[in-house]
C-alpha cells in the first residue's frame, strides 16, 4: 500500500481517564480507554471499527475529530499532525455523525439553520460573496443529496421521523466538504427498514464524493456488509485487525471468534 | 391446531393511546394464540405495538394514556378453564401478574428498582404469591434458600452473596439475569419477554438467550419473545408473528416465515438487513429498501398499512384493508396477493 | 462512611472562610468606617466600646491583617461584646439559639410531612380537581406575605378569638403553672409561629415531591413491580416512595437559610425570643459584633444542616453508600 | 411550533388567570396617575383610620392618606422592583451559569465555589444587612435583591448546559469549529430558555414579596413612597380596630405573587408537557 494513499494515520494512540480521589483529586488509577492503537485508513475507504460497550471504540471516534485530546500518540491526517491544526480548519477534512438521532440536531434551529451554518463556516475562507440566497441553495441541494425535499429548510428536527433526521446530521456533515467521516453507530438506533436505506445512502456518498469512512458499530452484520477493512476492539485494544472477509471466514483471536459466534445467525 | 394445547389466547384485541387530545391506534384488532412450552416471537418496528401486545396481556398500560379498547385475553389455567384477563378484577389481575404469566424487560437497570437488595426483590414476589404474610423465621430461611435455588438457575456464580446486593452493583448482563430469577420465581406458566437483550452486548446477548432457552426446556416454559431483531427471532422461536403500525401483517412458522415469506413487507425486511452469511464479506452492494418511513399512527393511510410503501402495491391496496389470506394451515398473510408474491 | 464525613467536613473550610470573607466585605462596605458610622448613630455606645471596636477590627492595620485577626478572634468564637448591653455575643447567641431550633425543626418536620403526603396523593391523582386544589393551595403558602399571614392570624386568634397567645414564648405567669401547665403553654405559643412557617415553606419541597413522584411511577421498576402481582399501595407506598423521600431529605437540608430567612420575620412579629429576633434588633440598632455572630452562626446552622442531609442521604441511597 | 405552544396555554386555566391577572396589574401600574381617585400623599388628618366607604373604598390610614390610591401607586414601585430585580439576577445568572456549564475547569470550580457561599448565607438575611449599611432607596433595594438572587438560578442554569452540553448536536458544532461565543449563545441558550423563563417568572412573584418584608420591617422603600409593604406595616399598630390598613394591601401582594408563581408554574407544564400528560 503506498503511503500517498493514506488519509489518516493513527500511530500509538492512547487516552486514559484519571480515575480522581480525595481532597487534592490526585489521580489514583486509570481507566485505558484507548490503550496503544494504531491504524491507517486509505483514500476511499470504508473501515469498521468493531467492539463492544466499553471497548473504548467511540473514545477513538471522539479523539480523531479533536472532541477528546490524546493522552499520548500522533493523529496525521495527509501527514499532518492534527493536534497542529485549528479546530475550524480540521472540521472542514474531518466530520463526525453520531448515533442518535433525536440528540443530534438542536431542537430549538430549523433545518435551514443547521445546514446553513456549516455551509456558511465551510465558504468563509473562499468567496465572501456568497449571500444569504447562495446559502439557501447549497442548503436545499445539500438536503436533495440526502433524500429530502428542499423545503423541509424551515421545518425543525421534531418533525421528522428518525431516519429523515440522521439524513439531516449527514448533510450538515457533508457541508463542511469533509474527506474522512467517522460514522459512530449511524444506523443502531434506526429501525431496519431504515438502517437500509441510510447504508445505501452513505455508499452512495462514498462514491459521489469520494469520501472514506471510519465505521464504528457494534453491529457485525453492518460491518461484514459495508466495509473493505474491519479492526476488532476490546478493552482499549485493537485485538485484531484485517480485511473483513478473511475476519470474518477465519479470525485468529478467540475473542474475534467469541464475538462472531454470537451473532445470530439468519436462515438464509 | 389442537384447541387444547392454546395457553393464551388473544382476540381481537385494540388499544388505544390518548395524548393531547389525539387518539392513537397502537393496537388494532389483533388474536394470536400461543401453544404450551412454544416460543412465539414477535416482529416489528418501532411504534408498531409490540411492547403495548406485552403491556397489555398483564394490563399493564399506563392508566390514564393507554386504554383497551376490545378483545379478550383468555388464559388458560392449569385445570382447564380459561379465564379473560381483561375482565378480572384487580385482584384477581394480581394473582396472574408474576404468579402465572410474567414479564422480563429491555433495560435490566432501570427494571430493577435501585433502593432494594436483589434478593429482596425476589422474595418479594415470591411472599406475595404465596400469600405467605407470616415472617416466621423458618419461613424466612426457607425464602432465602428459595432465592438462592433461583440465582443458581440463572446460572449467577456465589448466590448468597449477590442476593444481598444492589442492582447498580451488578453488570447488565447479571441484571438481566435477576429479572429472569424474578419473573421465574413463582413458576409461571407463561414468559413475556420484551426485547430482552436489546440493551445489552452481543456476547451477553447469546448468554442470555441460550439460557432462555435451556430454562425453557427445564421448566416447559411457554415464552413470546418480542424483538426487532430477526436474527433471534429465527435462533429461538418456533412461530413468528410480523407487526406493522399496529397490526399483524403475517403469523408463519419461523423456517416458512424466512424462506417463503407470504407478505411484501416480511419480503423488504428480510431483503434490507445487512450482511445475510450468503453474501460475500465487504461486497457494500447496495441493499434492496423498502422505502419511504415508518407510519405516524395518527395519519395512518386507507387500506393497507404498508401500501404507500409497497412495491406489489395495486389498486385495491388503498381501498379496502385486506384480511387474512391462508397460504396454507399454519401460514396467514395480511395481504391481496400473498400467494402470488413468488 | 467515616473518610467520607472527612471529606465533607474539609469541604465545608473554604465555604467558612469564603463567608467570613463576605461577611466582612459587607461590614466594610459602609462609606467611612464602620466604628464611626456605628457610633454616630448609636447613642448607646460609649467610648469603651469604640475602643474594643477598634480593637476588634485593628482599623488601623492593612485590611488583609484586619480580616486575619477578625477571622483568628471567630475560630475561637470570640464575637465581641453587644454594644447595646456589653454583654459577649456568643452568650447572647446561646440563650436565643434553642427557641429558633425548636420552632425550625418543629415547622420543619411539619414541612417534610406534609410535602410529602401532598406531593404524593397529587401526582397519584394527577390533574384530578385534588391534584388542583393543591397546587393552588400549596401555591398560596408561598406566595402569601409571611408577615401579613402571621398578623391576620394574631388578629384571629389572639385578638378575636383571644384563644391563643400572640407573642412571646412564655406567659407571664409561666413559673406559677404546672409541668403539663408549661407544656400547655409553651405549645399554645408555638402554635401560631410554626403554622405560619410551615405553610409558608410548604410550597417548593410538596411540588417537589409532586413531580418526583411524576417521574418514579412513570420508571420501569415500578411497572417491574407491578408485573410482579405487588398491589398498588405496595407500588406507590414501598417502592415509589422509597425514591422520592431520597431526594427530598437533601432538599430538606437545602431549605434550611430559607427557613432562617423567616425566622427573622416572624420571629419578629411573634416576639420570639429567638436568633432571629436578635438579628433584626441589632441591625436596627446597628449591633455589630451580634450582627456578625448571628451571620457566623447562622451560615454555621446551614451548614451543618446540609451536612445532616447529605449524610442522610448517602445512607439512605444504596448507591451512594455502595460505590 | 408557537402554535402549539399557544394552543397548550389556552387551556391552561391556570396559565390564563395568573397572566390575565398580570396584564391588568401592569395596566393599572401605568395609568395609576388616571384611575387613583386620591393623591397618595394627601394627608387629611380629619379623616385618620376611617373604615372602607363610597369615598375612600378601602379606608383611610393613619395620615388620614386613601389606601385604594396608594395601593394602585404601589402597584408601580411593586412591579418596578419585581422586574429589576429580577432582571439583573437573570443576567448575571445566565452569563455566569453559561461561563460555568460550558467551559468547565476552572471557571466552573470559581464560580461553583461562590455560589455555594450565597447559597449557605440565609439570603434574607443579607439583605437586610447590606441595606442596614446602605441606605434603603428604592434602586439600594432593588439591586440588592437582585445581587442577591443569582446564587439558585446560577447553579439550575449550570446543571441544565451540562445535561445538554452531553447532548450530540453540541458536539456536533463543537467539531464544525464553530466560536465558543457562537455556540454558547445560538446553541446552548435557546435550550435553556424555558427553565429561564420559569425562574424568571417566579422570580418576579419572590421580589416583590422580598421588597414588602423589607418594608414591613422598615428597612425597604422609604415613606412616604407608597409600597403596599410599608402600607402594610403603617397599619400594624392599628391591627385591632383598623384593619382595613394592613389587609388591603396584603392582599395586593398575595394576588400579584401568586398571579406571577400560578404563571410561571403553569409555564413549565406548556412548554414541557410529558409530565402532564
Amino acid at each position: 500500500m503506498n503511503s500517498n494513499n493514506r488519509l489518516l494515520e493513527v500511530r500509538n494512540l492512547k487516552k486514559w481517564f484519571g480515575v480522581e480521589r480525595g481532597i487534592f483529586k490526585r489521580s489514583v488509577s486509570n481507566i485505558k480507554a484507548v490503550d496503544g492503537v494504531s491504524f491507517h485508513i486509505n483514500k476511499g475507504e470504508i473501515l469498521g471499527l468493531v467492539g463492544e460497550s466499553g471497548s473504548g471504540k467511540t473514545t477513538i471516534g471522539k479523539m480523531l475529530v479533536g472532541l477528546l485530546n490524546p493522552t499520548q500518540g500522533t493523529i496525521l491526517f495527509k501527514d499532518r499532525d492534527v493536534s497542529t491544526m485549528k479546530r475550524s480548519r480540521l472540521g472542514l477534512k474531518l466530520q463526525i455523525i453520531f448515533q442518535n438521532p433525536f440528540s443530534s440536531l438542536n431542537p430549538k434551529l430549523s433545518v435551514g439553520t443547521i445546514i446553513g451554518e456549516a455551509v456558511r463556516l465551510n465558504n468563509r475562507t473562499g468567496d465572501n460573496k456568497h449571500a444569504q440566497e447562495n446559502v439557501m441553495q447549497a442548503t436545499k441541494r445539500l438536503l436533495q443529496t440526502v433524500g429530502l425535499p428542499g423545503h423541509v429548510v424551515n421545518d425543525y428536527p421534531h418533525q421528522f421521523s428518525g431516519g429523515q433526521r440522521q439524513r439531516i446530521g449527514i448533510a450538515r456533515a457533508l457541508a463542511m466538504d469533509p474527506e474522512l467521516i467517522i460514522a459512530d453507530e449511524p444506523v443502531s438506533s434506526l429501525d431496519i427498514s431504515i438502517q437500509a436505506q441510510i447504508l445505501n445512502l452513505l455508499s452512495d456518498l462514498k462514491d459521489k464524493y469520494g469520501l472514506s469512512y471510519l465505521l464504528i458499530t457494534h453491529d457485525l452484520n453492518v460491518v461484514r456488509h459495508v466495509c473493505e477493512r474491519v479492526m476488532v476492539m476490546r478493552n482499549g485494544k485493537i485485538v485484531e485487525e484485517g480485511v473483513t472477509s478473511s475476519v470474518y471466514n477465519n479470525p485468529e483471536h478467540p475473542y474475534t471468534e467469541k464475538l462472531l459466534s454470537s451473532i445470530p445467525e439468519l436462515p438464509l | 391446531m389442537e384447541k387444547t394445547n392454546i395457553i393464551l389466547e388473544i382476540k381481537n384485541l385494540s388499544v388505544e393511546y390518548r395524548k393531547s387530545n389525539k387518539i392513537i391506534p397502537a393496537l388494532r384488532d389483533i388474536s394470536l394464540t400461543l401453544d404450551k412450552k412454544e416460543t412465539l416471537g414477535i416482529v416489528g418496528e418501532s411504534g408498531c405495538g409490540k411492547s403495548t401486545l406485552a403491556h397489555a396481556v398483564l394490563k399493564l398500560l399506563p392508566e390514564t394514556e393507554g386504554k383497551i379498547t376490545s378483545g379478550e385475553i383468555l388464559f388458560r389455567e392449569k385445570d382447564s378453564s380459561r379465564i379473560d384477563i381483561l375482565k378480572l378484577a384487580d385482584d384477581d389481575l394480581r394473582k396472574i401478574r408474576g404468579n402465572r404469566i410474567s414479564m422480563i424487560f429491555q433495560d435490566p437497570f432501570n427494571s430493577l428498582n435501585p433502593v432494594f437488595r436483589v434478593g429482596e426483590q425476589i422474595t418479594e414476589a415470591i411472599r406475595i404469591h404465596n400469600n405467605a404474610g407470616n415472617k416466621s423465621k423458618g419461613n424466612d430461611i426457607e425464602l432465602r434458600n428459595r432465592v438462592i435455588k433461583l440465582l443458581e438457575l440463572v446460572q449467577l456464580p456465589n448466590p448468597e452473596l449477590i442476593m444481598d446486593y444492589y442492582p447498580h452493583q451488578l453488570s447488565g448482563g447479571m441484571q438481566q439475569r435477576i429479572m429472569i430469577a424474578m419473573a421465574l420465581s413463582c413458576n409461571p406458566d407463561i414468559l413475556i419477554a420484551d426485547e430482552p437483550t436489546t440493551a445489552l452486548d452481543v456476547t451477553i446477548q447469546k448468554d442470555i438467550l441460550d439460557l432462555l432457552k435451556e430454562l425453557q426446556k427445564k421448566l416447559g416454559l411457554s415464552i413470546i419473545l418480542i424483538s426487532h431483531d430477526l436474527g433471534i427471532i429465527a435462533q429461538f422461536c418456533s412461530r413468528v408473528i410480523i407487526f406493522y403500525a399496529g397490526t399483524v401483517m403475517e403469523k408463519a412458522p419461523t423456517d416458512e416465515l424466512f424462506h417463503n415469506p407470504g407478505n411484501p413487507y416480511t419480503k423488504g425486511l428480510l431483503d434490507s438487513l445487512p450482511g445475510k452469511s450468503g453474501t460475500a464479506a465487504g461486497e457494500h452492494k447496495r441493499l434492496k429498501v423498502i422505502p419511504g418511513q415508518v407510519p405516524d399512527l395518527t395519519d395512518l393511510p386507507d387500506g393497507c398499512k404498508f401500501n404507500p410503501r409497497c412495491s406489489f402495491k395495486i389498486d385495491k391496496c388503498s381501498g379496502k384493508e385486506p384480511g387474512f389470506i391462508a397460504l396454507n394451515k399454519n401460514h396467514v398473510s395480511r395481504c391481496y396477493l400473498a400467494n402470488e408474491l413468488k | 462512611m467515616l473518610k467520607y464525613l472527612i471529606k465533607r467536613l474539609l469541604f465545608m473550610i473554604p465555604l467558612i472562610l469564603g463567608i467570613s470573607i463576605l461577611t466582612f466585605t459587607i461590614i466594610h462596605l459602609a462609606p467611612g468606617s464602620p466604628v464611626d458610622m456605628v457610633t454616630s448613630m448609636n447613642p448607646d455606645v460609649d467610648a469603651n466600646a469604640k475602643a474594643r471596636l477598634y480593637s476588634l477590627y485593628g482599623l488601623d492595620k492593612p485590611l488583609y491583617l484586619q480580616y486575619w485577626d477578625w477571622l483568628k478572634r471567630i475560630v475561637t468564637l470570640n464575637f465581641g461584646d453587644s454594644f447595646k448591653d456589653g454583654r459577649p455575643v456568643i452568650n447572647k447567641i446561646a440563650e436565643r439559639l434553642p427557641p429558633t431550633l425548636l420552632l425550625n425543626v418543629l415547622s420543619l418536620g411539619l414541612i417534610f410531612f406534609f410535602a410529602l403526603v401532598i406531593g404524593v396523593s397529587s401526582a397519584v391523582r394527577q390533574n384530578t380537581l385534588y391534584d388542583k386544589s393543591m397546587t393552588v393551595f400549596v401555591f398560596l403558602g408561598f406566595s402569601i406575605p409571611m408577615f401579613w399571614l402571621a398578623l391576620l392570624m394574631m388578629l384571629l386568634f389572639g385578638i378575636i378569638l383571644g384563644i391563643l397567645p400572640i407573642s412571646g414564648m412564655r406567659s407571664v405567669n409561666y413559673d406559677m403553672l404546672s409541668t403539663a401547665g408549661k407544656i400547655w403553654d409553651l405549645i399554645s405559643h408555638l402554635i401560631l409561629p410554626v403554622f405560619v412557617s410551615a405553610f409558608g415553606g410548604l410550597a417548593y419541597l410538596s411540588r417537589y415531591s409532586r413531580s418526583s413522584m411524576l417521574e418514579v411511577i412513570r420508571q420501569d421498576y415500578i411497572r417491574t413491580a407491578r408485573a410482579k402481582g405487588l398491589p398498588e399501595n405496595t407500588v406507590i407506598y414501598k417502592h415509589a416512595l422509597r425514591n422520592v423521600l431520597i431526594p427530598i431529605v437533601t432538599l430538606l437540608g437545602l431549605s434550611l437559610p430559607a427557613l432562617i430567612s423567616g425566622s427573622v420575620i416572624f420571629e419578629t412579629i411573634f416576639s420570639w425570643p429567638g436568633i432571629g429576633r436578635l438579628a433584626y434588633e441589632a441591625i436596627m440598632s446597628r449591633d455589630y459584633p451580634v450582627i456578625l455572630g448571628v451571620s457566623i452562626i447562622a451560615t454555621a446552622l446551614t451548614l451543618t444542616g446540609n451536612l445532616l442531609a447529605d449524610l442522610t442521604y448517602a445512607y439512605i441511597d444504596p448507591r451512594v453508600r455502595y460505590k | 411550533m408557537w402554535k402549539i405552544l399557544l394552543a397548550r396555554f389556552k387551556k391552561n386555566k391556570l396559565a390564563i388567570i395568573g397572566a390575565v391577572t398580570i396584564f391588568i396589574l401592569v395596566i393599572i401600574a401605568v395609568t395609576a396617575p388616571w384611575i387613583a381617585p386620591y393623591d397618595p400623599a394627601t394627608l387629611d388628618m380629619a379623616r385618620r383610620l376611617e373604615p372602607p366607604t363610597i369615598q375612600h373604598l378601602l379606608g383611610t390610614d393613619d395620615l388620614g392618606r386613601d389606601i385604594l390610591s396608594r395601593i394602585i401607586y404601589g402597584t408601580r414601585i411593586s412591579l418596578l422592583i419585581g422586574f429589576v430585580a429580577t432582571g439583573i439576577a437573570i443576567l448575571i445568572g445566565i452569563i455566569l451559569g453559561l461561563v460555568s456549564g460550558y467551559f468547565g475547569g476552572l471557571a466552573d470550580t470559581i464560580i461553583m465555589r461562590l455560589v455555594d457561599v450565597f447559597l449557605c448565607i440565609p439570603t434574607f438575611f443579607l439583605i437586610l444587612m447590606v441595606l442596614a449599611f446602605l441606605k434603603p432607596s428604592i434602586w439600594n433595594v432593588m439591586v440588592v435583591i437582585g445581587l442577591t438572587g443569582w446564587p439558585g438560578l446560577t447553579r439550575m442554569i449550570r446543571g441544565e448546559c451540562l445535561s445538554i452540553k452531553e447532548r450530540e448536536f453540541m458536539q456536533a458544532v463543537k467539531v464544525m469549529g464553530l466560536s465558543n461565543i457562537r455556540i454558547m449563545f445560538v446553541h446552548l441558550l435557546p435550550n435553556v430558555m424555558v427553565p429561564i423563563l420559569v425562574s424568571a417568572t417566579i422570580g418576579i412573584g419572590g421580589a416583590i414579596l422580598t421588597e414588602s418584608a423589607l418594608s414591613f420591617l422598615g428597612l425597604g422603600v422609604q415613606p412616604p413612597t407608597p409600597t403596599w409593604g410599608n402600607i402594610l406595616a403603617s397599619g400594624k399598630p392599628y391591627l385591632s380596630f383598623a384593619c382595613w390598613v394592613s389587609l388591603f394591601p396584603g392582599l395586593a401582594i398575595l394576588v400579584t405573587v401568586l398571579a406571577y408563581n400560578l404563571l410561571g408554574e403553569s409555564l413549565r407544564d406548556v412548554f414541557d408537557p410529558r409530565m402532564n400528560e
